[in-house]
């Protein structure tokens, strides 16, 4: 009776997986789905605590069990909560590294389980007491969960700058080998008796928390959301071993579930900056190839004009629209709150303002939406790409305030440019351009912008936060 | 191959339903706009936080004297619970700023 | 309800399938433009024509001298044949006339 | 060894099933996704004969079984080769019919089979002989089988013209009380023993037979496609219980996804015709709300004017862009190869002529498309609506061909018209318009079209395929 409900429950968990997932594609639906896929995980949770039974037997160490429940649950409650809007990445990929090392650790469980038994007759192989099946189910878990906790505790320390991009010749021969040995240890362990099985069974932990740091090493920190994205694939992988390892339907689906999904929505990530997967992972434009790029970049593209803070702040109090195209530099400077500022400005002056939001402006997609929010825009001035393509025609001002490649003409007009291809806010249409960043360096592509060299566009040098803070003084002189 | 075939065969089910899963996995997320990808990601991540049960699981069934096994079972729920509560809590966070959906007149 | 529950347990596996089958079926079809609709539904017509199987089975099982098995299965048979070819070929010439689909520059 | 194979293969199938379905649902990929389909059904179907085993018993009756696909084989190759490309979705009907009936026939073979083995006990219950399970999914198959075929069977006689539509007051009761025979019925023959049950099971098929045929028979001819995919989804679920009581993963897969995409693309058909699935099935527009609606036409809506036969060939031979927009008219008239001739003739006197293809025009989805394609006009003529209500902007001369509905601005204009919200060709953009159709009689919806009092519009009455035949006979003499 009690199994059969258990049975129900998990059947309930998965089906909110899916709905949840399904709902959190469509902006509308996203938080509902959230909730929907939260309350469904809630109730696997009771349900395996006050329900499951093994062999006829309840679980025990209830103590131990909520006092586990209740540490993590402050603690993922109080770091959720207080952790800056545009650190998120950061976050979840630290929440995915928790999730990968759990599944690490229940496969490490299950091993020790097994030695525990039969500790007492050392010369059994082990062979005999786990099927290749199991054992692969086991070990396979233990492997991706390492993987997962060690690439996300560096993709993690990437992101908020503690760990710096590091690659070396031959990086990937050397990757190779070591996912190898990973393999090599797997099998031995397996062929070694119950008493020797110690050394290969740490050994295959070893190797692939090495892997782990080795596979995202020499990813450029700023495809970190990327990278973030295949590995929380991973950890669902190894989440549906332990659903294998049990025959635990609400584990299996919810792990394969996140798994295909993760996968295609890393694929997808890709794809909104017009590259591959295989691109980002071996970093051929995060890294390596600026090189080529800046060489491409010193055929002199003539000249480019500058504009005064007076005179920026001239054109755009007396302008009727005004649109402003933020992109990674607003968030490296934290200017949003003085972009804010420089809006409410404007308007006082009557000037009608708007923000031009591309999707993968800044470093993750969504990243301006997510940081103006914060400043407390409102969400009507955000025009999406489509609506501000059109909207540009009708615009005498376009703002541009640290984004490059989104607004770089090559995607449309260059075929040999690395970002052809890849839809750009196309703030040509409008009367004047007026460039904010702090050099002619380029952007995160590392290709030179063609824009800035054009008769519409001035740049105007600077730090985004203090310029702005210039440009809001001046505007109200005006 | 007739060891493959028969393990198939075995687990039919079970492999029906991993390749209906990938086939729903992939579909749901087939048609989703790019500013809820990071969002999607920490939904995502949340829902394989659906491994603290191999860690209730665990921990429910150490032995009581057993303090290695014990502090394992202890040490994955802990980092289970962390994934769930907050990959929820944070993808709440995150949806929460993109509630005001703006409804601009087409081409407008 | 215990019934209901114990039925659940039992069947496990073949409700999932029946619950992930259902969800792939309208993921799947999610996206389809108007045109196609026709086309569609006469693909997923030949489909299930897959009840071919069972005609078979039944006409298989039939003890020889059976006529009145004989003669159902016979007619299972061709019936469920008529739907899976005819759906088939059918499908295929309304979609020849789909073939060359026109690219015409967007918004042109 | 050769069951499991046998597993492997309905694997395979459903797998096909699942992609080919996908594939089909997209213009580029539809023809290659039905091909697969049709491969894994070919899959299943031999290895069901060779493979497939009964406690250890191969299949017999080879000969029966390979006569019954040959005779299918040639007659349904044959029938779906001849016939017409306008009267398709009667064939799918027909089809489907088929289906149905081979799942009813199944059920009846099983359920016989049960009686044969224990006929010479006559007062065991038969409720001893089946679990409820067993004899629900016996029970279903034969019912859903059985209203599908009938339904089916009906459908295809409106579509050709053989049964007319036939409602009466109190339909929806008598309907409803069928149904409710039906499952009495069958509760009665779940309760009888072996002697009694034949009478039963057989007023089950009967009253199942009936409903089939009230249920379709009230409803408008000219919603019969989307009846058809109705009971398509319907055969789809009949197949499932096939699934079921032979344990079949093939058969169970393919039925529910066909029972389930079904479903949805039926009330994506509904969409796109802005009405609800209860509104097709009680009929409130392709039936009884035609007075209402002919008594709101009422309201005269100012004059509209004529257009003599010679004016409109001169009209449209000096224009730059003729567009033709061609709807339900021209499929009755047959008009679609004198229209391709229209089309060339004018080409000739150096006119740009297109078509503007409304998704819903005709009486079934992509109609038009069929039948231009039927008279050979090239597919880069062929403009999709969107395209087209931009192409109208430079048109110098609209020509609506026996279309109604899809250019009525009322759906656009007039919340409170039944087609509100339906998206429209807006052909009122063109300079000129000229409308041919035999009266001013409303279309399908029954509702009165304001484009025809406009002024930039002229009406050119008569059977379409005679009107152009006289046009093009006037244009070559222009
Ligand atoms: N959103 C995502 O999911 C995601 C993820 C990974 C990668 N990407 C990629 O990131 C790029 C995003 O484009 P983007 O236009 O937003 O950024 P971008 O192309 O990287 O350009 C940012 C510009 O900001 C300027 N800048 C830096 N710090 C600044 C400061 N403190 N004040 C003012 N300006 C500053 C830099 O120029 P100076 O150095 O001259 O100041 C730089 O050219 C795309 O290539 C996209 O594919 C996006
Ligand atoms: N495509 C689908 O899947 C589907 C399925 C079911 C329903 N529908 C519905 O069908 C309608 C389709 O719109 P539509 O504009 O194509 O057709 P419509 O609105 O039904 O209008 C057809 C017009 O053609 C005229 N006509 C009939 N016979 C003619 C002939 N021999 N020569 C010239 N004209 C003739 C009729 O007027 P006269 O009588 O005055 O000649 C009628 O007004 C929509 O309401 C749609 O929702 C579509």
């Amino acid at each position: 009776m009690e199994l059969n409900l258990l049975t129900l429950c998990y059947l309930i968990a998965s089906v909110t997986f899916i709905l949840g997932l399904k709902m959190l594609s469509n902006p509308l639906s996203a938080r509902k789905g959230n909730l929907i896929a939260a309350f469904g995980m809630a109730v696997a949770i009771f349900a395996t605590i006050f329900l499951y039974e093994d062999n006829g037997e309840k679980l025990h160490n209830y103590a131990w069990i909520f006092g586990g429940l209740l540490i993590g649950t402050i603690a993922g409650t109080l770091s959720a909560k207080k952790v800056k809007m545009t650190a998120m990445p950061e976050m979840v990929s630290l929440f995915n590294g928790m999730g990968g090392a759990c599944a690490a650790l229940i496969s490490a469980a299950e091993f020790y389980h097994i030695y525990q038994l039969h500790k007492n007759s050392p010369e059994i192989p082990f062979a005999e007491l786990a099927t290749v099946g199991h054992y692969i189910t086991i070990v396979a878990g233990a492997i991706i969960g390492t993987i997962s906790y060690t690439g996300s505790i560096i993709a993690w320390g990437k992101l908020n700058g503690r760990v710096k991009d590091y690659s070396f010749k031959g990086q990937h021969i050397v990757n190779m080998i070591v996912l190898v040995l990973v393999i090599i240890a797997s099998v031995w362990a397996y062929q070694s008796t119950i008493g020797t099985i110690f050394l290969p069974f740490i050994l295959i932990g070893l190797f692939a928390f090495i892997y782990g740091v080795l596979f995202v090493m020499p990813i450029g920190g700023a495809d970190m959301p990327v990278v973030i994205s295949l590995l929380n694939s991973f950890t669902g992988v190894a989440a549906a071993c332990g659903g294998f390892l049990y025959d635990n339907k609400a584990m299996l689906t919810g792990g394969i579930l996140v798994g295909a999904a993760g996968t295609l929505l890393t694929m997808l990530m890709c794809k909104a900056m017009n590259r591959s997967l295989t691109n980002v992972l071996i970093g051929s434009f995060g890294g390596g190839n600026k090189n080529d790029a800046a060489t491409g970049a010193t055929k002199a593209q003539g000249n480019y004009k500058e504009i005064s803070l007076a005179d920026a702040a001239m054109v755009m109090a007396y302008a009727k629209k005004v649109l402003i195209v933020p992109g990674y530099g607003l968030a490296v400077a934290q200017a949003q709150h003085i972009c804010h500022e420089l809006e409410k400005i404007l308007e006082e002056k009557g000037v009608e303002v708007k923000y031009a939001i591309h999707p993968v402006a800044g470093r993750m997609p969504g990243h301006m939406n997510v940081l103006l929010a914060e400043a407390d825009v409102s969400y009507e001035k955000l025009l999406e790409m489509e609506d501000a393509n059109e909207e540009f025609k009708t615009t005498d001002v376009v703002l541009i305030l640290g984004a490059n490649d989104v607004v770089n003409p090559a995607a449309k007009n260059d075929a040999a440019s690395p970002i052809y291809g890849m839809p750009i806010l196309e703030v040509e249409q409008a009367k004047t351009v007026i460039v904010n960043k702090r050099s002619m360096k380029p952007g995160y592509a590392g290709i030179e912008n063609d824009l800035f060299f054009q008769p519409k566009t001035s740049m105007l040098f600077g730090d985004a936060k203090k310029v702005l803070q210039n440009l809001c003084a001046e505007i109200k002189t005006v | 191959m007739d060891n493959i075939l028969s393990f198939i065969s075995s687990n039919q089910q079970i492999i029906y339903i991993v390749i209906l899963m990938i086939f729903v996995g992939i579909e749901v997320i087939g048609r989703v706009p790019s500013v809820l990808h990071t969002p999607l990601m920490s939904g995502a991540n949340a829902i394989h936080g659906v491994v603290i049960i191999g860690a209730i699981i665990v921990m429910g069934k150490a032995e009581t004297g057993n303090y290695f096994a014990l502090a394992l079972g202890f040490l994955a729920v802990i980092l289970g619970t962390l994934n769930v509560v907050g990959g929820f809590v944070v993808t709440d966070r995150m949806l929460e700023m993109f509630k005001k959906k703006p409804q601009p007149p087409k081409g407008a």
